[in-house]
């Protein structure tokens, strides 16, 4: 194992970080400062996955596609919070929980009605297609730069959104007190659908700059939504600079994890061995780190002052 | 005589393709068959074992079939197949193959119409042994990963870079494909079935590493070919059967298939279309109700089959040539070509220790 | 009990809702349609186990997303012993696995709690949402762990071919082996019923309401909400338990996250913190994908239509919509 | 008028706490709500500002009909709300809760921070750790940063030190100086009366009796007031 | 001089840079009513939660019924006698008053761990309660759900539990807080009776209150005790009244 390997490994897990990032967003807006839990943000995702593959397809370019992605998850958004979650605002959060298990089944089957069943084709757009070669020799694919250029901007826009304009601070004021905020004369349903849009749209732009890199399936959202909870919790709850740490930390543990576990166990077992107990202890680090982290910081690495 | 068949697949749900080639190939040879007296109810599993089994516990108990069939998966197949063969039904794979049942648990009412799970990975290895001295192999940390790469080195001779377990549903490989790059390798194998290989086989492409890939044929499967793309253009995999294999058998298959459903089949078609041959060919022999003399009918196998030659080893799974072959771009369409046959006549490794 | 005993509007459902669970099976056995009796019996351990939940979140508004973990325990424990009986392989400190129900049982119910007291312990230093996640990480970690332990199957998961005996019942029949479900579902309840009405049910659910306010009066709040816990996971291990036995097949997919949430859901869905919220949740939800399931393999679309329908409209779940608010003394 | 409010009734859920309240506020005008614990002052209010709709009756503001708005078109009629409990966002600053939902007008930050420089030294805190009272400025604060034409005090004294109320009081005699329109609840009569131009009294969610603060007779407060 | 109930020294909590009690010394001695007033943010609550738990001190000792118990959690420091109520009620939303009250009784007699026994048949837990509720006048509403008694009611309840934990002090929260004139009358007369059960720690803004009732009133100005001292020379002190009392005196 070379310096240079390590240090590639490290900035896959970076990377990996700001993916998953990428993949919270959303939620973080929407879980943690509208404070809604939303199963179906993993269905937002899927959709704008989809949207941007037919579209890509159709056109010929994936950056129309992109664009497509946002419309259509926004889209989404903004009708299922018209239909269904502004009912489920001032319910507890175990409603919330079934509503939008439902909304899963829903979104999963009818984008399968939809498109098929089998996963469709999105591919990279060809200015950021192959790799570049990074100081100190190794190539790196151009693509994963540009995520983490993605995921760099939307952080930064959405830390500005959320604690520097008085959208953001009317959106944490509607989490507390929806009424109080109404009788101050702020029209919180027509935001909290705004937000509820924002958030969806972000997840797919995820969706989609993801789902170029990896397979753009039915149930691609699925894995997501778990890891996208993890990262939020992690960081604590409300909290963008939480949420880009928590990403970042869980995509450095589980790569290095996935790199280094099989090969420090290969000192004292066989090789076939180390793999195999290796790999089963890094697919469950995430989940070891983040119940450490909880248990010694029940509200997460930055709690966001929040109740 | 009456003769109904319950085909449990996976319908809905991210895995849904599969089950939907396995269903259409099945009934399509069901339609060919034209016979009145067989039926077939349907369900959907959902990919859920807990699912499958009650589905399973419906088909016998209500609907009284007399043959399973359709699971794609080993997972599903596990539960639910041990304990329908207990029960005195049949059940005839259509692809799941794990080693479990093909040793000394095989069973006389359990057929495998597809393959053993280890044969094509078998294959690839013994393909390896010419030309690749260090090989980078890769699965998913579970039973059929495990199978698959320990059928490989069953076969593979040469030195390996690496053995990595990945995790099962895993989309992000960046840093196998580091370990890959950095290992000196000079092949890759993978098996990384559905999602996970798409996302493999982009991120790979994109790397910039230049080390061929290999790897059991569905990994290569028309159902993830077109989702892949351009960046599968060129892996070598193992196969029983590829769209172009030139057998009448195989034309005859491909255009019907086409005609009926305006889509390519990928293998899992073929092997529930073998399947629903194999029942239909024993069913007008032999009535169900007995089961030593259906059973010996299945075996016999009197099928015409696009994979070409077939006949059932002592543990019933398939006897098959496998081939090489090769994704290429035809016509703007990225489809499976054969280059060479691997094996001739090959059976599994299990087969030994059945005592039927 | 005299809460039980008094008819309110409630417990005449809850009467009848245990009445139509009986009745049915040996409706279906008569009619010569086992498979309803399978079903039924679906029914039962299902409800069983989110009855298990039901104490943790219900009354506890423990929201544990990592109930699986323990069902899946409770599975497990049911395959291990089994499969140890049948090869005869020993176990642990040699001794020998059994197919007798009840040690299987008994060693469910024991081990589930354990786990259950070790996980809550860790867990029950978080709150809301976090709870929520935490146990979810737990049962995640038990998840991949059972999926690459080579040893019992891995993900393909572990076959009893053969369902655990019990003395003096010839468990393969299906009526027998739901007349053993339904009474065990009978009791948890009684139990559920009784811990409820107890001092301790009183202090669980005063923690849930306002968690100062229990520890100014002088009750440690984690004391009463991890003991809450245990019990919850062991009577949800005792029904994965006869979940294994009822497939007979433990896989890891028990142990999903998929499991956790539909026992959340199933309690939503027959309503919180109810009696018999449980199994009227458990009835309306396996009944619907039996019947979707048969109807369109569009199935799942329209299951989650119902489910959207029921949590909007219907407030409470079903228990909330036929029998009113609940009532808390 | 600026607030007219006829007849109204109200519910919560399936109980009737309004049986018609007769209740208005003229330009420049301070009224004072009165009446003991439960006798429908805050639910008053609440129908006032459609958070707790009226089902029979009538609510105009500036001469608009309030039937069907929701709150924040309620309240951008001019209604600046300090609610009973004073419920601060918790999870906002002292800074956020006052500008969140300002609108332009004479009244801007520097102008409550003058008013209440406990505030300007808290700027940056949570609301939720304030103190009961520096809470009840916040809540005084962040209505009118909204630039209300009729200002409602719910129990705006409740849990302050003396000083404080003084203050506090004296702020709303400032405003009320300047024009401010006031409709205003408060226990303490001794405070109250001097600033109310008029006096609304309430008895199980009906209006028992209006005049004049001079007219309120002590055998009046023995009836309606329990003093 | 009688040994204090409760003793408080040196008792230091900082928010961040912001000290809110600073070196808090202050005592409760049998049978008394102690005020403490001050100014808003002063830091009373912020001194009862210390004395209760519920906030941990930096540093400074609280001794109570002749222990140290600094160290406690809040629960043991309850069963040890501490009844507290909130500045913001504080109770079980969905059960009735009397289901509050029984909690706390079951707490006092230091039994939540039993499970079969049913408490709505305990008449040990029902009667204990009720003559609680009887007692601050809750008897015809102890069946309706705590959510929905109005505001004074709750306090009211809240001052049953305390009573039904026998406790050896009680630490008031500004207990006259949303109380019309009818309701501070009636309160105040109970407090007065109630202080021969067990001293009194009362924080209240409602000066009337605090006059009629304190044998002794603590101010609390950022933090700090500034003085202490029986009604007369609280009232005529200069300073208190700049701090605190205004023209109020
Ligand atoms: N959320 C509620 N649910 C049910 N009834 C309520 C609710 N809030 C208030 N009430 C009832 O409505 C009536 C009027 O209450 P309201 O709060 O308007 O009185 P108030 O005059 O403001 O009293 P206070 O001086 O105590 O603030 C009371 O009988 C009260 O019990
Ligand atoms: N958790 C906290 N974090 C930061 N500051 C806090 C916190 N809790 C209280 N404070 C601050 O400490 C000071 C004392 O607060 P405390 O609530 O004890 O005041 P108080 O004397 O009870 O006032 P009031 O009479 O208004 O209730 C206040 O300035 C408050 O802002
Ligand atoms: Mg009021
Ligand atoms: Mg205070």
């Amino acid at each position: 194992m070379t310096l240079a390997l390590a240090l590639e490994q490290l900035l896959n897990g970076l990377q990996l970080g700001v993916m998953l990032f990428l993949m919270a967003a959303g939620l973080t807006l929407i879980f943690g400062v509208m404070g809604l839990i939303n199963l179906a943000h993993g269905s937002l995702y899927m959709v704008g996955a989809f949207a941007c593959a037919t579209v890509a397809a159709w056109t010929g370019s994936f950056w129309i596609g992109l664009i497509a992605s946002l419309a259509a998850a926004a889209a989404a958004g903004a009708v299922v919070e018209l239909v269904v979650i502004r009912r489920l605002y001032d319910r507890d959060h175990l409603d919330q929980v079934l509503a939008t298990f439902a909304l899963i089944l829903m979104f999963s089957e009818g984008t399968r009605w939809l498109f098929g069943s089998f996963p469709l084709y999105l591919d990279i757009p060809p200015l950021l297609q192959g790799a570049v070669a990074l100081p100190g020799g190794t190539e790196y694919p151009v693509y994963r730069l540009a995520i983490i250029l993605a995921g760099a901007i939307v952080a930064f826009g959405l830390y500005l959104l959320i604690s520097r304009t008085r959208l953001g601070m009317r959106i944490r004021a509607g989490e507390s007190d929806r009424e109080m905020i109404g009788a101050l004369g702020v029209d919180i349903r027509t935001l909290y659908t705004v937000v509820f849009a924002l958030g969806a749209a972000l997840a797919g732009l995820a969706g989609a700059m993801v789902g170029a890199l990896q397979s753009v399936q039915v149930g691609m959202g699925e894995p997501v939504l778990i890891l996208a909870f993890v990262v939020i919790v992690i960081g604590g709850i409300g909290s963008i600079k939480g949420a880009l740490l928590g990403a970042l930390l869980v995509g450095v543990t589980d790569t290095m994890g996935r790199f280094l576990l099989p090969k420090i166990l290969a000192l004292f077992v066989a090789p076939a061995q180390a793999g195999m107990i290796g790999g089963a202890a890094a697919s469950m680090l995430i989940y070891i780190v983040m119940a450490v982290i909880l248990a010694v910081k029940p509200r997460g690495l930055f709690p966001a002052a929040h109740a | 005589e009456p003769l109904k068949i319950g085909m449990i697949t996976t319908l809905s749900g991210g895995g849904a393709g599969l089950g939907i080639d396995t269903r259409d190939g099945f009934m399509l040879a069901i339609k060919n068959a034209g016979n009145k007296d067989i039926t077939v109810v349907t369900e959907d599993d959902a990919q859920k074992p807990e699912l499958a089994v009650q589905i399973a516990d419906k088909m016998i108990q209500s609907d009284k079939v007399d043959i399973l069939t359709g699971i794609v998966w080993s997972n599903l197949l596990m539960a639910v197949a041990p304990s329908a063969v207990a029960q005195g039904k049949f059940y005839v794979s259509t692809n799941a193959a794990p080693a479990a049942l093909a040793g000394a648990n095989c069973n006389k009412l359990y057929f495998n119409a597809a393959y053993q799970n280890d044969n094509l990975h078998e294959a690839m290895g013994e393909y390896a042994n010419k030309g690749y001295k260090k090989m980078f192999i890769l699965a998913p940390n579970y039973p059929a990963g495990k199978d698959s790469l320990t059928g490989f080195k069953r076969y593979y001779k040469g030195q390996l870079a690496a053995e990595v377990y990945t995790q099962v549903g895993q989309t992000d490989y960046a840093a196998e494909i580091a370990q890959m790059r950095a290992s000196g390798a000079d092949g890759i194998f993978v098996f990384l079935p559905g999602g996970m290989g798409i996302a493999f086989m982009k991120q790979f492409a994109q790397s910039g590493v230049k080390i061929p890939v290999m790897g059991p044929g569905f990994s290569f499967s028309q159902d993830v070919l077109p989702a892949i793309g351009d960046a599968a253009v060129g892996a070598k995999a193992s196969g029983q059967w590829a769209p172009d294999f030139d057998n009448a058998a195989s034309k005859k298959f491909l255009a019907d298939f086409q005609k009926e459903y305006n889509r390519l089949p990928s293998i899992y078609a073929v092997q529930a279309y073998d399947a629903a041959q194999l029942i239909v060919a024993a069913a007008s022999k032999a009535s169900v109700k007995n089961a030593d003399a259906f059973g010996a009918e299945l075996k016999k196998a009197d099928i015409q089959s696009p994979r070409g030659k077939f006949k059932f080893n002592t543990n019933q799974h398939p006897i098959q040539d496998i081939y090489l072959t090769e994704v290429v771009k035809q016509n703007g369409v990225i489809t499976n070509k054969t280059v060479e046959k691997i094996f001739a006549d090959h059976g599994d490794a299990y087969a030994k220790d059945c005592k039927i | 009990m005299r809460e039980i005993m008094i008819v309110t509007r409630e417990n005449l459902i809850n009467l009848i809702l245990a009445a139509l669970l009986l009745a049915v099976p040996f409706a279906a056995n008569a009619l010569g349609q086992p498979f309803y009796v399978t079903l039924a019996t679906r029914i039962a351990i299902l409800a069983l186990a989110a009855t298990g939940l039901n104490l943790a979140l219900g009354l506890g508004g423990l929201v544990s997303f990592g109930h699986a973990a323990f069902f899946g325990i409770g599975g497990y424990v049911a395959g291990i012993l089994a499969a140890h009986a049948f090869s005869g392989d020993p176990l642990l400190f040699g001794l020998s696995g059994t197919k007798q129900m009840w040690v299987i049982w008994i060693v469910a119910v024991i081990l589930s709690g354990l786990v259950g007291l070790a996980i809550g312990a860790i867990s029950l230093r978080t709150s809301g949402v976090y709870f929520i996640m935490i146990t979810l990480a737990f049962a995640q970690m038990v998840y991949y762990f059972a999926i690459s332990w080579p040893a019992y199957g891995g993900e393909d998961g572990l076959s009893l071919l053969v369902r655990n005996q019990f003395p003096g019942v010839m468990t393969m029949i299906p009526l027998n082996f739901f007349l053993i479900c339904y009474v065990i579902l009978l009791l948890a309840l009684g139990l559920f019923a009784l811990i409820r009405a107890s001092r301790f049910g009183t202090a669980l659910q005063a923690a849930r309401q306002n968690e100062v306010r229990v520890a100014t009066v002088g009750i440690q709040p984690y004391r009463i909400r991890l003991t809450g816990f245990a019990i919850s996971a062991a009577i949800t291990g005792l029904a994965g338990a006869l979940f294994a036995d009822l497939n007979r097949f433990v896989s890891p997919s028990m142990l999903s996250w998929h499991m956790s949430g539909e026992l959340i859901v199933l309690i939503i869905l027959g309503g919180t913190g109810r009696l018999f919220g449980p199994l009227a949740g458990a009835a309306l939800y396996v009944i619907f994908e039996f019947a979707l399931g048969g109807l369109t393999e569009r199935w799942q679309f329209f299951l989650g239509l119902i489910l959207l329908v029921v949590v909007l409209f219907a407030r409470g779940g079903l228990l909330g919509l036929l029998a009113g608010k609940a009532k808390h003394g | 008028m600026l607030l007219d409010v006829t007849k109204i009734e109200a519910f919560y859920g399936a109980s009737q706490a309004l049986f018609g309240v007769d209740l208005s506020v003229a330009e420049g005008e301070a009224v004072a709500l009165m009446g003991r614990n439960g006798m429908g002052k805050t639910t008053t209010i609440r129908a006032i500002c459609n958070l707790n709709p009226p089902r029979s009756g009538a609510v105009k503001i500036g001469g608009t009909d309030t039937k069907g708005r929701r709150p924040h078109h309620v309240a951008k009629l001019g209604i600046g709300l300090v609610p009973e409990g004073r419920r601060c966002f918790p999870n906002l600053t002292v800074h956020e809760n006052l500008v969140a939902a300002a609108r332009p007008g004479p009244w801007t930050l520097e102008r409550v921070n003058e008013l209440f420089p406990r505030l300007e030294e808290r700027h940056a805190q949570m609301a939720r750790s304030l103190s009961g009272g520096e809470q009840q400025m916040l809540a005084i604060g962040r209505a009118l940063m909204t630039n209300p034409r009729l200002l409602i005090l719910d129990e705006a004294t409740e849990g302050l030190a003396p000083v404080i109320r003084q203050d506090i009081w004296k702020a709303i005699r400032r405003l009320k100086a300047e024009g401010l329109s006031i409709l205003v609840v408060d226990k303490t009569l001794s405070e109250l009366l001097p600033v109310a131009d008029r006096c609304v009294i309430l008895e199980n969610g009906r209006s028992a009796w209006s005049g004049r603060p001079a007219d309120l007779t002590t055998e009046l407060q023995d009836r309606y007031l329990g003093v | 001089m009688v040994e204090p109930v409760l003793q408080i020294s040196n008792l230091v909590k900082n928010f961040g840079a912001l000290r809110a009690t600073d070196g808090v010394t202050l005592d409760l001695r049998p049978g008394e009513i102690h005020a403490l007033i001050g100014p808003n943010g002063a830091g009373k609550s912020t001194l009862i939660h210390q004395i209760c738990g519920t906030l941990r001190q930096d540093s400074g000792t609280v001794r109570f019924a002749g222990q140290d118990i600094g160290s406690l959690g809040v629960a043991q420091r309850a069963r040890l006698g501490l009844g507290r109520t909130f500045q913001v009620s504080s109770i079980a939303p969905d059960f009735s008053g009397l289901r509050n009250v029984m909690l706390a009784v079951q707490a006092k007699q230091g039994s939540s761990f039993r499970f079969f026994k049913p408490v709505m048949r305990d008449r040990s837990l029902i009667d204990t309660a009720m003559a609680m509720l009887e007692r601050v006048g809750l008897t015809a509403r102890a069946r309706i759900p705590a959510a929905e008694l109005s505001h004074g009611e709750r306090r009211q309840l809240e001052i049953a539990m305390a009573l039904a934990l026998g406790s050896k002090a009680f630490l008031l929260d500004e207990p006259m807080a949303g109380m019309g004139p009818e309701g501070s009358k009636s309160l105040t007369h109970f407090l007065d009776t109630l202080r021969h059960e067990a001293p009194i720690l009362l924080v209240e803004h409602d000066m009337d209150a605090v006059f009629a009732l304190a044998d002794r009133i603590s101010v609390l100005v950022y933090g700090r005790v500034i003085a202490t001292g029986t009604v007369e020379e609280i009232r005529r002190d200069p300073t208190v009244r700049t701090a605190y009392l205004g023209d109020h005196a």
